[in-house]
């Protein structure tokens, strides 16, 4: 039992306290790339400080949606990091849902997310919510038949038994439909993330911008919440990467031993994730909002082809 | 009687009674159909007592007697009052003349052959071999009622084709149970008295009784 | 499946949205058919449950939004959302309800929609179950399709709930808004709390529903439920709304006290929204719904075909002045053009030929009768 | 002796009510006759389902399952229409008309005496000449309002049904002589039959089942027989209407099922079961092509059961248990279903002195029971669950799907047209603005409560699957015969 508790507040802590770190990995690699020396990866950790000890500004014409989101948000995220099998596949409070039921979390949060964005008034605003939930709503049907794809291989769609039996048996993933089903995952996962080339995180330019838009009337610890809750959410779905697809050392059983090896895992897996988008951010430009549903056709198809080849050649 | 004689004589009233449903569709006069009728009426009943006699059956008296009063005279009377009633009306044609009404009745005999044949030959009753007769008689019956457009001739194609009927079940199993034979007259009567009635109403409400023309009803 | 988006009439698109629901449902009795045939009873069976309770959920929720659109219309007299807004403020109660019923439409959890359509998906995975290609690639495109649909569905409530009831009025009527009569809200107040309870409490009606689905196919279907958690096929899926819902509820709390302990700035200043520096921020700078389901439009552009037509009328000194801009964005689905239409108009041409027989002549009526008698004779002998 | 006081009741209902000179008094005897006929019904149904069968009159009338599912059917609907007759016939008829007033309930009465001959006699010619009384019973009902439509509907329907009838009768007699003629012996009973099916010469056989096609299938509404239906259906008062489509066409149906149980006996199924697909999907076809666009919404009830007569028979002919058992299953979701939209359209038809679908405009606002019963009764006959239509097509179509695939397919895509047909006609009936002249509320809307049994046992049938219920379809299923 306390093992189980302890090993669910070690996720959360994780996911919490890891994803400012995670961020300004991914920001420092960035400028390395580019050639500048870049601001200390612990710049997230300051600004999110910063943020909270400053004033809020919040606009006269919104409402308690707007104020109530930033806590919904970051409340989604840490109850994800309850799910996710981010050290162990033995997480006490797995049960609570499946793959999908994750998936519907995360929209749950973005949905609110785009109300506030709504809920100022202003054209950014708008602009910025109605462009996030297109995206998401068009990255649905990749997500589900990604997961159709895995669900396929390993017999389930509950997170940790998909682990389980990925890690029992390592061969199922030397298959074609494996490496295609990531593929989709992974663009899935910018597409949600509001990363480059669907969104560029560091734009603040009017016309481009989605996510930034949206919450472009947030400030003070509002913003700071929302900022921490995006960073959760790309450690989140960078962790079901690492994890689904390379499931090694993660911990079958609930020793300590076990789990500080995932724990090192999942460090590793993840610097080589982040480091792969910072790679990618810098070599691809940011498409033009209309040219990212043909990306998401893209991966659809690649999705749809890891069902068929996991239909056709067993 | 011998079963050879029986089945001669069964086999020529068929005729008689098929040749007269043909003959309605010459006739024009309403008057006329209705005593074609009447006689067809009256030949089925001979069919039945001469039936009766060869086998026994009692109840076939019986059956004769009530053919012979109810659709030899009282529906005759019914048909003949709806007649006088109505008077003289304007007519219109017939769908298909004359000629190739017969054609028609022709073909529609030959089907009678080919789909009754088969059966009556492995019928044992002597009376098996007109079953084709009265099947034609009921198709030519049917054909009346489709070609004729007056109300009182479609009546007349109507119990034509009941008497075909009849007459098959006569010739099939020596008929029907009695109980059976009497609610079926008991019915065909009370259809024609309600037709009657109808054929009034449509020539009171159309002031016609060309029942082509009852058309408001449509899709 | 997308023709909401582009409805700008609250109860219209409402109604669109009814025609989606059921062709959930459908999918769930569909795959349960197909299940039937290959003789995988039980998961017929969970297909089967899924699909009666997705029509019963469907029924709460959605008679609760339309309830919620009558009140704004009886508040506002007008369902068109481009003269609607910022009525959270001026009906508080309604805007909650509606809410409710937009999140469970949306299908996001914990709220009812959530979890039928959960079943629906895992009876839709399991499909691979079937060992027959086509068959499997049929469910794998239902299985996009369904997705495709909920990710449409809750943009399609973001706009409808964001655009009704949030920001500055567009218009006096939303302007003179009044919360309705306490028996409609308590109307309301009432499906909300079904939508809540069915959506956490899914053991109280499977029970039954699962009953049911034994009579009509006599086979238990593939799931396992409690209060705690609803399971399908062994471990194939979990799913615990009960529990997300209580995580959602502690969390929700703990994050602010967390935030105290660690002496977060709580002092707030309410100030006008930021707008490039203009001067007064009036509902004309709100994005509309029309802006908002442009997107979709641009994105399905096929499907959409936008017609726009923008019409700019220049100050007569200089053109660097722009006196009006007036810009149309019509838009016509094209399935309706395209498929609907001629396939409406060819069944229709087929049935009103087929009217003909009907041609109200008893000779012909009974010359019918003769042929079918006559044929048939002839085919049997 | 039960039985016979079944029987007796209705008939003598109908001579006291020739007789009675008071309006009140033949109301009485009416709702009281078809009252006291539902109990006795109800304990037959009891008596069924313990022991096998019942028998009155030497081997005149027996009763089993199948007889029984019937009699239930026809007694109490005939109960919940006649309740609401009382208050159709105030509406329409004044006392100025007392003689037509007492001639409806009078044949109402026989009407109904009529069918329940129809189903619980043993003896073939018995049922025949009660199903043509049927027959003389609503001809003059079709009637009763006196106008020229209604007098061409009737004619229509007289003759129509009549030349089918004897059609019918020529089957029948076939039947006797491939049943008696080698034995000689001349009484010719279901039950007889039924045991020595499998000795009967199959060429006399297969051409008698054509017969009873053809011309049980007239009664019953099969296309190309169904023409005097749709007129004869729309035309008749709201009660009869309902009576006659929600039931009369099942005791057509009924003489099918008991022939289709001999011939298969004695041919095997497939013969019964190709001709029995053929007609059923004419009719889904024919059916959907009038429903689409009807102008009157009379006649698309009328059409609907075509239709739905159609399901049926697709049923009987998929065959297998699940067949059968769908088959039977509709047949009482229809009646339910049916019986009650007539009825509801009758109040229509009165608020809105029109049967036209365009001249009816928010019958929501108008009269919302009406309405919502309209809608209620709708949504269950193009089969949505919650309701019970929608439980019995899927068992009929999922076996279809096994044994005739392709026929299946076809009448699920017919299914579909007539859903989009029926909804767009009754959406345009429910919204929108009422006319101006319609006051709102009134009309019938107490005489409506008996439906709330129909409402509720197609809801309960939707929803759950009584073991009793089933145990009954069971038996009856084993008598249609798999």
């Amino acid at each position: 039992m306390l093992t189980e508790v302890t090993l669910e507040l070690l996720q959360l802590f994780i996911v919490a306290l890891g994803s400012p770190l995670l961020v300004g990995i991914i920001r420092k690699v960035k400028a390395r790339l580019q050639g500048r020396r870049g601001a200390s990866v612990f710049q997230p950790y300051f600004d999110i400080r910063k943020l909270f000890s400053k004033e809020t500004v919040v606009s006269e014409n919104t409402s308690w949606i707007f104020r109530f989101t930033p806590y919904l948000l970051a409340t989604t995220m840490l109850l994800s990091s309850l799910i996710v099998p981010a050290l162990a596949t033995r997480t006490p409070l797995g049960f609570m849902g499946n793959i999908i039921a994750l998936m519907y979390l995360f929209l749950l949060g973005t949905f609110f997310l785009a109300l506030a964005g709504l809920d100022a008034g202003s054209a950014f605003g708008g602009m910025g919510s109605s462009r996030e939930v297109a995206i998401a709503a068009l990255a649905e049907p990749t997500v589900l038949i990604a997961i159709f794809g895995i669900a396929l291989r390993a017999g389930t769609t509950s997170l940790d038994g998909i682990v389980t039996r990925f890690a029992a048996e390592p061969l199922l993933m030397l298959n074609a439909g494996h490496l295609l089903a990531f593929i989709a995952f992974f663009i899935v996962a910018l597409a949600e993330n509001g990363r480059l080339p669907v969104d560029n995180p560091s734009t603040h330019l009017e016309l481009t911008m989605i996510h930034e838009a949206m919450i472009l009337e947030y400030s003070g610890r509002h913003l700071a919440l929302v900022e921490w809750a995006t960073g959760m959410k790309l450690f989140l779905f960078l962790t079901l990467l690492s994890n689904l697809f390379f499931p090694w050392g993660v911990a079958l059983t609930n020793t300590p031993i076990a789990l500080f090896s995932a724990f090192l895992a999942l460090i590793v897996k993840l610097l080589f994730f982040a480091s792969a988008i910072a790679l990618l951010e810098t070599a691809v430009a940011k498409l033009r909002l209309f040219r990212v549903p043909e990306l998401l056709a893209g991966s659809f198809t690649v999705a749809l082809l890891a069902v068929v080849t996991a239909f056709f050649l067993q | 009687m011998s079963a050879e004689l029986l089945s001669r004589l069964v086999t020529l009233l068929s005729f008689a009674a098929l040749g007269l449903t043909i003959l309605l569709i010459v006739r024009t006069r309403l008057e006329g159909q209705v005593r074609v009728f009447g006689l067809q009426s009256l030949v089925l009943a001979l069919l039945s007592v001469l039936i009766a006699l060869y086998t026994g059956r009692l109840e076939l008296f019986g059956v004769g007697l009530a053919l012979l009063v109810i659709k030899g005279i009282i529906i005759p009377r019914v048909l003949h009052r709806a007649v006088t009633k109505i008077g003289i009306v304007r007519v219109a044609a017939p769908y298909l003349g004359t000629a190739p009404a017969l054609v028609i009745c022709a073909l529609l005999t030959i089907v009678a052959f080919y789909v009754m044949t088969p059966i009556a030959t492995t019928n044992p009753l002597p009376t098996a071999d007109a079953m084709p007769l009265a099947f034609a008689g009921v198709l030519t019956g049917f054909f009346i009622m489709v070609n004729r457009r007056r109300a009182v001739t479609q009546i007349l194609g109507f119990l034509m084709l009941e008497n075909g009927i009849f007459l098959l079940a006569l010739l099939t199993t020596y008929g029907v149970p009695f109980v059976v034979e009497m609610g079926v007259f008991l019915d065909v009567l009370v259809a024609v008295l309600i037709m009657e009635v109808f054929v009034c109403h449509i020539k009171d409400n159309f002031d016609s009784i060309d029942v082509g023309e009852l058309g408001t009803l449509k899709e | 499946m997308n023709a909401p988006l582009i409805e700008h009439d609250l109860k219209r698109l409402l109604a669109y949205h009814s025609v989606e629901n059921i062709g959930i449902i459908l999918l769930g009795v569909g795959a349960a058919m197909l299940f039937q045939v290959y003789r995988l009873e039980a998961l017929a069976a969970l297909a089967l449950v899924a699909a009666l309770y997705h029509t019963l959920n469907h029924a709460t929720f959605k008679s609760l939004l339309f309830m919620g659109a009558g009140a704004v219309l009886h508040a506002t007299h007008t369902r068109n959302m481009e003269e609607l807004g910022g009525l959270i403020k001026r009906m508080p109660q309604t805007a909650v309800f509606f809410l409710v019923g937009s999140i469970a439409i949306a299908a996001l959890p914990p709220f009812n929609g959530f979890i039928s359509e959960w079943l629906t998906l895992q009876s839709l995975l399991l499909s691979f179950r079937i060992s027959a290609h086509t068959v499997n690639l049929i469910f794998a495109f239902s299985v996009a399709a369904l997705a495709l649909t909920s990710g449409l569905a809750a943009a399609c409530f973001v706009k409808a709930f964001g655009i009704t009831f949030l920001a500055l009025p567009r218009s006096e009527h939303a302007e003179q808004a009044r919360e309705v009569e306490w028996r409609m809200r308590a109307a309301m107040a009432l499906l909300a709390l079904l939508c809540v309870v069915l959506g956490v409490l899914p053991a109280l009606i499977l029970a039954p529903l699962e009953a049911t689905v034994f009579d009509l196919t006599h086979a238990h279907a593939d799931m396992q439920f409690n209060f705690n958690a609803v399971v399908a096929n062994g471990g194939f899926g979990w799913a615990a709304p009960l529990w997300m819902g209580i995580g959602l509820a502690v969390l929700f709390v703990v994050i602010p006290l967390a935030l105290r302990s660690i002496g977060a700035s709580r002092q707030r200043r309410y100030y006008e929204t930021w707008s490039c520096g203009r001067a007064l921020q009036t509902s004309r700078f709100e994005y509309t719904a029309t802006a908002f389901a442009n997107p979709f439009k641009r994105v399905f552009a096929i499907l959409y075909r936008p017609v726009k037509d923008l019409d700019i009328e220049f100050h007569p000194e200089s053109r660097y002045f722009v006196r009006t801009i007036e810009y149309e964005n019509p838009s016509r689905l094209i399935f309706e053009d395209k498929i609907y239409r001629p396939l409406l108009r060819m069944i229709n041409a087929a049935a009103r030929r087929a009217r003909v027989l009907q041609s109200g002549n008893v000779h012909g009526y009974l010359v019918y009768i003769l042929i079918a008698l006559v044929a048939l004779l002839i085919l049997a002998s | 002796m039960m039985l016979l006081s079944l029987l007796l009741i209705p008939l003598i209902a109908t001579g006291l009510i020739a007789v009675a000179r008071q309006r009140v008094l033949i109301e009485l005897l009416h709702v009281g006759s078809a009252l006291v006929t539902l109990g006795v019904a109800a304990a037959i149904a009891v008596e069924i389902w313990h022991s096998s069968v019942l028998i009155a009159a030497g081997d005149l009338f027996r009763v089993d399952a199948l007889s029984a599912l019937m009699v239930a059917i026809i007694t109490s609907l005939g109960a919940i229409t006649s309740v609401y007759a009382v208050g159709y016939i105030r509406a329409e008829l004044s006392d100025a008309h007392l003689r037509r007033v007492r001639l409806f309930f009078a044949l109402f009465q026989l009407f109904i005496f009529t069918m329940v001959v129809a189903v619980t006699t043993d003896n073939l010619g018995v049922m025949w000449i009660a199903v043509e009384g049927t027959t003389l019973a609503t001809v003059f009902l079709v009637n009763l309002r006196h106008t020229r439509t209604s007098l061409e509907a009737a004619y229509k329907y007289l003759i129509l049904s009549s030349v089918g009838i004897a059609l019918a009768f020529i089957g029948t007699a076939l039947i006797y002589y491939a049943g008696a003629g080698k034995a000689g012996e001349i009484a010719v009973n279901w039950s007889t039959l039924r045991a020595g099916a499998g000795s009967l010469n199959g060429d006399v056989v297969r051409l008698a089942f054509i017969f009873i096609l053809v011309g049980y299938g007239t009664k019953a509404g099969l296309v190309p027989m169904h023409t005097w239906l749709p007129d004869a259906h729309s035309e008749a008062p709201a009660p009869i209407s309902a009576l006659m489509s929600g039931v009369l066409l099942n005791v057509g149906l009924y003489a099918m099922m008991r022939f289709k149980a001999i011939v298969d006996a004695a041919l095997g199924p497939a013969f019964a079961a190709n001709l029995l697909i053929g007609v059923g999907l004419l009719s889904l076809l024919i059916a959907a092509a009038f429903l689409i666009a009807q102008r009157n919404y009379k006649r698309m009830l009328a059409y609907s059961s075509v239709e739905h007569i159609g399901i049926v028979c697709l049923g009987l002919g998929f065959g297998g248990y699940w067949g059968v058992f769908g088959a039977v299953f509709h047949v009482v979701n229809h009646a339910l279903a049916k019986s009650l939209l007539f009825i509801v359209s009758g109040n229509i038809l009165l608020k809105y002195h029109s049967a036209e679908i365009r001249d009816v405009r928010g019958l929501m606002r108008a009269s919302p029971w009406t309405g919502a019963l309209f809608l209620a009764g709708v949504l269950a006959l193009i089969g949505l669950p919650p309701f019970a239509p929608f439980i019995s097509e899927f068992i009929i179509f999922r076996s279809g799907l096994e044994s005739y695939p392709w026929a299946a397919a076809m009448g699920v895509i017919l299914l579909v047209v007539v859903f989009g047909g029926m909804l767009a006609s009754v959406n345009s009936m429910l919204y929108g603005e009422p006319p101006a002249d319609i006051e709102n509320g009134g009309g019938l809307r107490l005489w409506l409560a008996p439906l709330a049994v129909n409402f509720a046992l197609l809801l309960a049938l939707g929803l759950t699957l009584p073991a009793s219920f089933e145990g009954a379809i069971k038996q009856v299923v084993q008598i249609v015969g798999v």
